[in-house]
C-alpha cells in the first residue's frame, strides 16, 4: 500500500469532520498470486448520513500505518485487527500489547488459522464452510475488485 | 446492683430488638419500592446462615478485631444502662466503631481499605455529635448517668431542640442509610462493592451484622435518654425517627463523602454547638 | 433546576406503602404463559421419519439424530427455542409448547441422564415408537 | 502522594459484565485508567464458518440480550441487501415497531441501572417494573421476552393483529404517563443532581474525536442519529433527534428519558401508517446462496451499530462483523474516567450504557 497517499486521504476525512465508524479486516484464502492469503481492510467514516470507506489489500507482513494521529479512537480497532488478524499496525497511540482480547488461540483469523480450522472440521466430518470457496466475482479473488488506494473512496452508502 | 441487671438485660435483649427492627425495615423498604419483601425474621435467618458458612479470613487479625467490635458495642449499651458516666459511654461507642475500621483496614483489598477510610471519615463526622449530645444532656439535667437522667423530674428534650434535629442527621450515618451510607451499603450496587465489609465472610459478617443490631439498640437508648421522663415516648420517638430514615433512604441517592462530612459537621456545629452554647448562656 | 428541599421520591414511596405490591409470590403464584410464547420443544416419536433436517438446521447444535441407531435426542440446555426445527419439520413431529421447562438440578437427572437431556429410541423397526423406558422422557417424568 | 490501584472489574456489581479498568487513585481521585477487555470474547464472528447463513441470524441475536431484536434485524437487512430481497411492507413496519419497543426497553433497563449506580434503589425498582410490561409485550407478540427470533431473511416470522397493535399502543401510552412521573424524579431530585451534574463532561469536539455514537454523542450536542438517514421506513416518520448540550452525566440521562417518549410517538405514527389487514405477506424468502458484501447501519438504543457481511456464494458467509455501539464508546469512557473521583466512576461508566457482551462478540 502507498503509505503517504493513504495517510493523506485519512487526513482529508479528519479535516472534513468525519467520524471514524469502523475499521474492519477480512481474511482471504491463499490464491496463486498470494500463497499466504491476504487481508481486505476497510476504514469506514460517517458524516451526517453519508458513509464512505477506504479499502486496501494487505499482504501478511505488510506494515499498516496507524491512523490514530488523525482519529484517536482508532486504537481499539487497530489493536483488534492486530490481535485477531495478525496485521502489522505500527505507530498506535495506545498499544494494548495483545491484551485487548484474551482469546484462547492467538491470531484466530489469520488466513492460515482459518484454513486449519476448516480442514479440521472437514476431517472430523462436521459440516462447515469449505476451505476453498468457489472463485467467482465475490469469491476469494477480491484483490482485483478492491479499488486502488489513490482512487476516490468507494461510493458512500447509507444503511 | 439494680443497674447492673439492666446492663445484662441489654446484652441479651438488644440483638433481638435490633434484628426485629432490621426485619421491619426490610419489609417497609420493600413496600416503599412496591415489593412484598422478605419475612419479618429474615435478618435472623441470614445471620444463622452466615454462622453456618465457612469463614475465609484475609488477615487473621480481622476475627479478633470484629469480635472486639461486637463486644465493645454490647459493652457500650451495657455501660450506658449499667450507670456509667455518659461521656465515657460516648467514647466507648467510638472505640467500638474503630474496631470495625481496623478490621476492614487489615484486609489487604482496595475496596475494603477505601471503605475503611470512608468509615473513618463518617466516624469523624458523627463522633463530635455524640459527645456534644451527652454534654447537653448532662448540662440540662445536672446528672451524668442514664438512670439519673431518667429519674430527673423534668423533660430534657425541650431544651435540646438542635440536638434532636442533628440526631436525625447523624442517625442516618449510624444506621447506614442513604444518602450517607458511603462506607458500606445495604444495597450492593455501589462503587466500593460492599465497602468495608467486602472481605468479610461467614462468621465475621455475622459479627458485623449483630454489632449493627446492638448499634440500633444503643441509638434507641439514646433517644430514650433524650425523652427521659417516659421510656414509651422515647421508643415512639425512635420509631418515628427510624421511619423517617427509611423514607429518606428510599427517596435519595447516595451522597459523596465531601457532602457527608460537610453537612454533618455543619449540623453538629450549628445545631448542637449552638444548642449547648445557648444552654450555658441562657442557663445561668 | 433541582431544589435542594424537594425530594420528589418521598411522595412515591409513601404512596407505594399503601398500594398493592407489584411482585408476585413466585413459585407459589405462577403467571400463565402467553399464547404465543416459545417455551420448550415437544417431540412426537411416532411420526418422525429421521430425515435429520432438524439436526442440520439447529443453530445451537442441540438436536442429535441418528438414523442407524434410531435415536432422536435434544439437549434442552443448549436449545435456544428459535423454532427453526419446528418450521422445517416436514412430518410435524416437532412442536413448540408455550410452557417453559421446569427448573432442574443435577439431582433431577434420571438413570445417569444429564438434566435437560431427552432421548427417544425406536427399539425395533416394528414397534410404533414407545419412548425408551430408560430415557428421561416427559412421560417418565409425569 | 500515595497511589492506590483499584481493579474495577472484571467482576464488579455496578457492571455485571467483565471489563477491567485498573483505576490508579490518588486519595479518591482517579489519575489514570487502564482498560483490559476480552474476558468473555466469544468468537461469535467465527461461527460463520460452521453455521449456515440462514441460521446465523439466531447467533447474531445473541450478541446482546438488550439489543437482540436490532441485532437480528441488522443481520437480516445485510443479507437482504446482498440477495436483493424486497421485504413486504407490513414486515418492515413491524420491524420498526419492535425496534422502537426495544429502545424503550433498553432505556428503561439502563435508567434503572443508572439509578442503582448512584445508590437510588427505589428508582431502580420503578424503572425495572415498567420494563417488565415491555417484556410482556415482547413475549405476547414475538414469543420471547429477551431473544425474540422473529426476524428471518426476507421478512418477519410472526404477524401482530391490528387489534393487538392498538392494545399495545394503549398500554404504551399509559406507560408513557407513568414514565413522565419517573422522568421528573430524575430531572428534579437534588440528590441525583448532586451525583450527576457536571460529572464526566464530554465536549462536542471530544465526542467527535473519540468517535462516540448514540445518546453519548447526542448528550454532547452532536445531532447524530442513524435513523435520520431515512432507511427502514424512518423517512416516513416525523421525528427530531434528541440532543442535549451539557455533555455531563445528567445530559446523558436526559437524552434517554426523552427518547423513551420519542419512541412511543414513533410507534404511534407507525401503527397509524402501516398497511392494515389480516394475512398480508410477511416474508419474501430468498432462493440460493448470497454473494457479495454489505455494510448496514442501524440506530440501536446505545447508538450506531455497523454490520459488515461478506458472502461468497456458498451456504457459509466469509465474514460477519458487528461493530457495536459500546465498542465505539469505549475511548470516550476511558477519557472521561481519567481525572474524576472514585465515587463518580460508576456513573460515568454507566452513562455510556456499556454492554460488554456487545463489545466482545
Amino acid at each position: 500500500m502507498d503509505r503517504t497517499t493513504f495517510l493523506a486521504r485519512i487526513e482529508e476525512y479528519h479535516m472534513g469532520g468525519w467520524r471514524l465508524a469502523l475499521i474492519n479486516a477480512t481474511s482471504a484464502m491463499s490464491t496463486e498470486e498470494q500463497p499466504g492469503g491476504s487481508f481486505d481492510v476497510v476504514w469506514a467514516f460517517v458524516k451526517d448520513n453519508a458513509f464512505e470507506y477506504l479499502r486496501e489489500e494487505i499482504v501478511p507482513g505488510d506494515e499498516v500505518p496507524s491512523i490514530s494521529a488523525s482519529f484517536p479512537a482508532a486504537f481499539l480497532y487497530e489493536n483488534e485487527i492486530r490481535e485477531l488478524f495478525g496485521i502489522n499496525v505500527t505507530g498506535l497511540n495506545v498499544d494494548l500489547g495483545g491484551q485487548l482480547y484474551k482469546t484462547a488461540k492467538k491470531i484466530p483469523f489469520s488466513p492460515s488459522a482459518i484454513r486449519a480450522r476448516l480442514e479440521a472440521n472437514a476431517a472430523a466430518g462436521i459440516a462447515s464452510a469449505s476451505p476453498t470457496p468457489p472463485a467467482g466475482p465475490h469469491g476469494a479473488a477480491h484483490a482485483a475488485s478492491s479499488p486502488a488506494p489513490t482512487s476516490a473512496p468507494t461510493a458512500g452508502k447509507t444503511a | 446492683m439494680n443497674t447492673a441487671i439492666y446492663g445484662l438485660l441489654f446484652v441479651v435483649l438488644a440483638p433481638l430488638f435490633g434484628g426485629l427492627l432490621a426485619g421491619v425495615d426490610r419489609r417497609v423498604s420493600a413496600r416503599m419500592q412496591s415489593r412484598i419483601g422478605p419475612p419479618l425474621l429474615q435478618p435472623f435467618y441470614d445471620v444463622g446462615k452466615l454462622l453456618q458458612k465457612k469463614t475465609r479470613q484475609v488477615n487473621p487479625v480481622a476475627g479478633p478485631l470484629l469480635l472486639g467490635h461486637v463486644i465493645f458495642m454490647a459493652a457500650t449499651g451495657a455501660l450506658l444502662l449499667g450507670g456509667t458516666d455518659l461521656i465515657f459511654v460516648a467514647f466507648v461507642f467510638a472505640l467500638a466503631a474503630l474496631f470495625l475500621v481496623l478490621a476492614a483496614g487489615s484486609a489487604n483489598s482496595p475496596y475494603s481499605f477505601t471503605g475503611a477510610e470512608r468509615e473513618l471519615i463518617v466516624l469523624l463526622a458523627s463522633e463530635p455529635f455524640f459527645i456534644l449530645m451527652m454534654a447537653g444532656v448532662c448540662k440540662v439535667s445536672g446528672v451524668s448517668t442514664f438512670g439519673d437522667v431518667l429519674a430527673y423530674p423534668q423533660w430534657v428534650a425541650p431544651q435540646l431542640p438542635g440536638i434532636l434535629i442533628a440526631f436525625l442527621i447523624v442517625a442516618t450515618i449510624k444506621l447506614r442509610k442513604s444518602p450517607f451510607d458511603i462506607s458500606t451499603s445495604h444495597h450492593p450496587h455501589q462503587e466500593l462493592v460492599s465497602g468495608l465489609t467486602t472481605d468479610m465472610s461467614g462468621r465475621l459478617l455475622a459479627y458485623v451484622e449483630v454489632a449493627h443490631w446492638y448499634e440500633s439498640a444503643i441509638l434507641c437508648a439514646f433517644m430514650v435518654l433524650l425523652f427521659n421522663r417516659s421510656w414509651p415516648i422515647g421508643l415512639v420517638a425512635f420509631g418515628v425517627a427510624y421511619a423517617l430514615e427509611v423514607l429518606v433512604d428510599n427517596s435519595t441517592s447516595r451522597a459523596k463523602w465531601q457532602l457527608v462530612l460537610r453537612s454533618t459537621w455543619a449540623a453538629t456545629l450549628v445545631l448542637c454547638g449552638g444548642n449547648v452554647l445557648a444552654l450555658f448562656v441562657i442557663g445561668r | 433546576m433541582a431544589n435542594p428541599l424537594t425530594l420528589p421520591m418521598v411522595r412515591r414511596s409513601l404512596r407505594n406503602l399503601v398500594a398493592r405490591p407489584a411482585t408476585r409470590k413466585y413459585p407459589y403464584e405462577i403467571r400463565p404463559s402467553f399464547g404465543g410464547a416459545r417455551g420448550k420443544i415437544e417431540f412426537d416419536v411416532t411420526t418422525c421419519n429421521y430425515c435429520m433436517l432438524c439436526m442440520r438446521r439447529c443453530p445451537a447444535e442441540a438436536i442429535r439424530v441418528s438414523r442407524e441407531d434410531r435415536i432422536w435426542s435434544i439437549e434442552h440446555l443448549r436449545c435456544i427455542a428459535c423454532n427453526v426445527c419446528v418450521e422445517v419439520c416436514s412430518k410435524k413431529s416437532l412442536s413448540m409448547s408455550n410452557q417453559p421447562r421446569k427448573p432442574q438440578t443435577p439431582a433431577d437427572g434420571v438413570d445417569g441422564q444429564r438434566p435437560g437431556h431427552e432421548e427417544w429410541h425406536l427399539a425395533a423397526p416394528d414397534t410404533t415408537g414407545a419412548p425408551c423406558p430408560d430415557a428421561e422422557t416427559p412421560a417418565a417424568k409425569a | 502522594m500515595k497511589r492506590t490501584v483499584i481493579p474495577f472489574g472484571p467482576q464488579h456489581p455496578v457492571l455485571p459484565e467483565p471489563i477491567v479498568l485498573d483505576l490508579i487513585l490518588e486519595d479518591e481521585r482517579v489519575v489514570d485508567a487502564v482498560p483490559t477487555i476480552g474476558y468473555i470474547h466469544r468468537g461469535l464472528e467465527m461461527m460463520v464458518e460452521r453455521v449456515e447463513y440462514t441460521e446465523m441470524g439466531f447467533v447474531v441475536e445473541r450478541i446482546c440480550g438488550i439489543c437482540s431484536f436490532m441485532h437480528g434485524m441488522g443481520y437480516c437487512l445485510s443479507l437482504e441487501t446482498i440477495m436483493n430481497v424486497e421485504v413486504p411492507d407490513r414486515a418492515k413496519w413491524l420491524r420498526l415497531i419492535w425496534a422502537e419497543i426495544s429502545r424503550i426497553q433498553s432505556h428503561l433497563l439502563w435508567l434503572g441501572l443508572g439509578a442503582d449506580a448512584f445508590g437510588f434503589e427505589n428508582l431502580f425498582m420503578h424503572c425495572w417494573r415498567m420494563r417488565e410490561e415491555i417484556l410482556d409485550i415482547f413475549e405476547k407478540t414475538t414469543g420471547g421476552r429477551v431473544i425474540h427470533s422473529v426476524n428471518r431473511i426476507g421478512g418477519v416470522k410472526r404477524d401482530v393483529s391490528d387489534a393487538e397493535l392498538a392494545a399495545i399502543l394503549v398500554r404504551l401510552e399509559e406507560l408513557g404517563k407513568a414514565f413522565k412521573k419517573t422522568a421528573s424524579v430524575f430531572a428534579t431530585d437534588p440528590s441525583i443532581a448532586h451525583r450527576l451534574v457536571g460529572v464526566g463532561v464530554l465536549s462536542p469536539e471530544d465526542a467527535l474525536s473519540t468517535a462516540s455514537v448514540g445518546p453519548m454523542a447526542r448528550a454532547s450536542g452532536l445531532a447524530t442519529d442513524t435513523r435520520l438517514g431515512g432507511a427502514n421506513l424512518y423517512d416516513q416518520i416525523d421525528f427530531q433527534p434528541v440532543v442535549e448540550t451539557a455533555g455531563d452525566c445528567l445530559a446523558r440521562v436526559a437524552v434517554r428519558l426523552r427518547e423513551v417518549e420519542q419512541s412511543i410517538g414513533i410507534i404511534r405514527q407507525a401503527i397509524d401508517k402501516m398497511p392494515k389487514g389480516e394475512g398480508l405477506p410477511l416474508e419474501n424468502r430468498p432462493r440460493g446462496n448470497p454473494a457479495g458484501e454489505a455494510f448496514t447501519r442501524l440506530e440501536q438504543p446505545r447508538g450506531e451499530v455497523v454490520y459488515y457481511v461478506k458472502a461468497n456464494g456458498t451456504k457459509y458467509l466469509e465474514r460477519f462483523r458487528a461493530r457495536t455501539p459500546t465498542f465505539a464508546n469505549i475511548p470516550a469512557m476511558i477519557q472521561l474516567v481519567k481525572g474524576c473521583e472514585l465515587a463518580d466512576v460508576p456513573n460515568i461508566i454507566l452513562t455510556i450504557d456499556p454492554c460488554i457482551s456487545c463489545t466482545e462478540r
